[in-house]
């Protein structure tokens, strides 16, 4: 069970790019990973052979199309064991969780209630209930984080309390300090304290790098997205469990998601169909379906297992540097590959100016997670992140680049 | 497979004279309404019972031919069975309609000419409303009420 | 100025194919058109050379990611004539309208207010005010048609008289009829008799087949979506005008559309990106950049007059045919090229069925237009619908497949 | 265009020394604080104002190379002109980000190092971070005000 990473590299077209006269080290797949030739020629031969729209069309190509978008989706759901009809697709993650801050948290939490979630959240999974709130009035509380950038469990039980915490909203991975996130522990706490309580879990930085069981965490949610797991642009998922769709209001309201329009009423179409309103991302599902199938046949455990030597190792070759500080736990085991650091003196812009030049691209600024910069007392930082087609080739240009920025700009 | 394999002899028959189409039924029992508002299919269904049988069946409305044979096929297939009997038959129809091989082909009677459906998922659902009418007045009739009505999705 | 139709089907890769047989005959390009092959190397070139997140990566990938995004969106502005940073990007045109829905009508109409739309709209420009009415209470009227259906212009005074309609949502070009509302006037009567009346054009059907100029028009809101113009799936644009723009919250929240947060609260990031919450669909927006270079090459002027004389010609064809019955206007001057018919005894389903055998694709169905199907007094109706690549010799087969369904179903 | 030629000799001595950094200003008239929250640039500039000129100017914060540079180069080429002649030098200097030649090199004095910024859009922002805070400045003061803050977007 390991991966043979020049052979995977020739899967992915961009990788074979030089810039700046230097191989390209592409570190930023937690901002966007590569795709596959495999997913593009699904894409591809939709557009070529079959483009049409899906649903109902009674000729072969809208057929075919059909086919395409909803094999893809029981591949979706078989890939995160998850029901096919709580297997919703969205432009990204951060409209999956946007379905449910509207549709649910907007539709049933008041004053009185208490949203729960963490100091370590990117905006997508914090935003949508700061934006709520303001509207609705419920309080949020934060479970803060521990020196190495773990979510301190220990602060929980006093959180979840009063009984009030009527939605958690946490996740799986960090985007910024790698944390993997126990989110069936905490679900089952959150549960224990208030039954009624719903569960929502951001994991766009999971999904990618370890193997997800949407039914064992036992979450009522669970939200990512195609881009950062091999898949193209345009697409993303909610899982949700059925019982609780069910019961919720549709979100986005048009063609498709309907059964019947009455100018005096509206007959909501079944799940998985009742959150799909208007013509959907056709080839891009398709192409989310072919990524999960690339993944599988890569093994996800493979891929978690390569992701954290090659962290290991990265970990180490940083923490021999003078000047530099990570971000984040150091035991690999409770991390996955977004490796974020300092350098002392240096502004983390400088560094990925830098680093571009030694054909590394690494990811700098706030990520998308500002309450986090604060917790960290940075304004930014300095992001590398891994991948299946990373190894070990990578960390040398990565370690002269960060070097070169340091000689060059520490005053 | 071709369209004529969809639109068999036996299918162009049911739909060009379906047997049992009336707007009415004496001594019914249990009326159900049916509709696909996706396809834009419409059915009336009327049952009514006589000693735990199905003594009188009749259906009304609108559809594309698939619908509207498959519904009269049903209506023979089911005349004078149990309703438990009915409900079984009316289970193997929608295994077939899902690619399984029917359990009780002669049973079907011209339900069986239904098969090749299968193979075009949009007009599974055509062929099916007809049963699942039926099924559904059964357990209306069984649930004691008189009247139901049922939207169908995707 | 004419369309050299043999050599643009060319540029179609999907038209060169057969089916059952047959040539292909693509006559349903209002639910989805081709997308042509200038289209395709624009996306596969991103996903080739420089796959990569958009917006502030200080590397060259990034960069080049960031100029096909916003370079796309200048493309799109043009095409147009909108203003870039009235310019927004959703996943389809029924986003495009929801974000209206949710950020303008749901937070200004109430009880006494007034929506005015009309019998013929799309379910992605009615559900959502019906959804909206069922939590707000404002009041629903509906412009009626004529005989030929047209809009009733003359029923229109009435129904603004007293003032009270606020917001007007109306179809730029019926995609059951093929009607072209005169949005323009509508858009000047709605506001003169409420000056405070803002006005939604959903131009799904408009952009791909006329010239549209948005400040011309002189309305508020524009929605239209990438499929049906040559495009990709999975992306849409919302043409606002900025000043009501600005004075709108947010729809969806998270990354990308804020500048700052704070724990207790959220600065908006500026026009367009307020609007744009999340990982964009980039490869599909550089896709559609690329479908308006396609367009404009080939002169949307030319494609309308193209259109329009294709379109007689079909009115003509299915005019000389017993028990077919057109619905909508005859007059193309009035009239884009989607064309719904009747044939006496035989159900659109069985219609579909039999045209496909002749390799002719249409969509049969209610065309999520349930009020207007009400109004015509049908379940459903067949529509073949032209596009740029259809021509002349496109008729015979679909002439031949009505001819055919009609004798072998009609009673 | 490498690297090299964005970090030129005149940039990096500017970030190494920066000119007029300071926390405060004697007889400060204005305090304007900048922040740029995608890169993470804070900015808090302070003017004086005497005889319709800008006597003093101090600029202080956290940024990136360029746009540190950027500032103290600023400072050095606005100090002692008049407000409007500052304004209009801001104009030129933005001008010269988006890719014009600069109708006044000579007054940018080491701000004409930064017309190779222009090729790297990101960076573009960091470059006019401080010219936009010296405008916002003068624009708060002959408005009457002593304080403003503003918080740039993309
Ligand atoms: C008139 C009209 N409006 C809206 C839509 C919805 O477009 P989309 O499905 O891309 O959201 C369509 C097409 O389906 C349409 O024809
Ligand atoms: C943890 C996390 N949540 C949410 C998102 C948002 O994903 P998207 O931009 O695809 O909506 C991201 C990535 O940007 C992420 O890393």
């Amino acid at each position: 069970m390991t991966i043979d990473v020049p052979t995977i590299r020739k899967d992915f077209p961009t990788l074979a790019r030089e810039v700046h006269d230097t191989r390209l080290v592409y570190l930023d797949s937690a901002a966007s990973s590569q795709t596959p030739r495999a997913v593009l020629d699904v894409m591809d031969e939709y557009y070529e052979r079959y483009r049409s729209n899906v649903h109902r069309g009674v000729y072969r190509l809208a057929e075919e199309a059909t086919d395409l978008f909803e094999g893809a989706r029981h591949k979706v759901a078989a890939f995160t064991n998850a029901p096919v009809e709580g297997t919703i697709f969205t432009k990204n993650s951060t409209e999956a969780i946007n379905l449910v801050a509207y549709s649910y948290v907007r539709r049933r939490l008041g004053e009185g209630d208490v949203l729960l979630t963490t100091h370590m959240e990117h905006h997508a999974n914090i935003v949508p209930w700061l934006h709520a709130q303001q509207d609705l009035g419920f309080e949020i509380r934060y479970i803060p984080l521990t020196e190495d950038g773990r979510l301190d469990m220990d602060a929980v039980p006093a959180l979840l309390d009063d009984g009030r915490v009527s939605f958690l909203a946490v996740s799986h991975v960090s985007n910024v300090l790698g944390t993997i996130n126990d989110v069936k522990t905490l679900a089952a706490q959150a549960r224990d304290a208030n039954p009624g309580c719903r569960v929502l879990v951001d994991g766009s930085q999971a999904v990618p790098h370890l193997a997800v069981d949407f039914r064992d965490l036992g979450v009522d949610f669970y939200a990512f997205t195609g881009h950062k797991m091999c898949g193209p642009t345009g697409v993303g998922v909610l899982l949700g469990r059925p019982e609780v769709l069910e019961t919720m209001p549709p979100f986005l309201t048009g063609g498709e998601m309907i059964l019947d329009v009455r100018l005096d009423g509206v007959t909501w179409n079944e799940l998985p169909h009742k959150f799909e309103a208007g013509t959907m991302m056709i080839a891009e599902v398709g192409g989310l379906g072919a990524a999960c199938d690339y993944l599988t046949g890569i093994g996800m455990d493979a891929i978690r297992e390569h992701e954290k030597q090659l962290t290991a190792k990265a970990l180490d070759a940083l923490a021999g540097l003078d000047d530099v500080t990570v971000h984040g736990p150091t035991d690999v085991e409770v991390r996955g590959g977004a490796v974020s650091f300092a350098v002392d003196g240096v502004h983390p812009h400088d560094i990925g100016a830098m680093l571009d030049q030694e054909g590394v691209c690494v990811r700098v600024g706030h990520h998308c997670a500002k309450p986090l910069m604060r917790v960290l007392g940075v304004n930014a930082t300095a992001r590398a992140s891994f991948y299946l087609y990373n190894d070990a080739d990578d960390l040398p240009p990565l370690v002269r680049g960060i070097e070169r920025a340091r000689d060059f700009f520490a005053r | 497979m071709s369209l004529e394999d969809l639109y068999q002899e036996i299918i162009l028959d049911h739909y060009r004279k379906p047997k049992n189409r009336a707007p009415e039924l004496a001594d019914e029992d249990v009326h159900v309404h049916h509709s696909n508002p996706l396809c834009g299919d419409e059915m009336d269904l009327r049952i009514a019972v006589a000693d735990g049988k199905l003594d009188g069946v009749v259906f009304d409305g609108e559809g594309c031919s698939i619908s509207q044979a498959s519904a009269s096929a049903m209506t023979q297939a089911v005349k004078g069975r149990e309703l438990d009997d009915v409900l079984a038959l009316t289970e193997d129809f929608r295994l077939m309609m899902h690619g399984d091989e029917p359990s009780r082909p002669d049973d079907l009677q011209d339900g069986i000419a239904f098969q090749g459906v299968a193979k075009f998922p949009v007009r599974v659902k055509c062929a099916l409303l007809g049963w699942m009418a039926v099924k559904d007045a059964i357990e209306t009739y069984q649930s004691g009420d008189a009247t139901h009505s049922v939207t169908h999705g995707e």
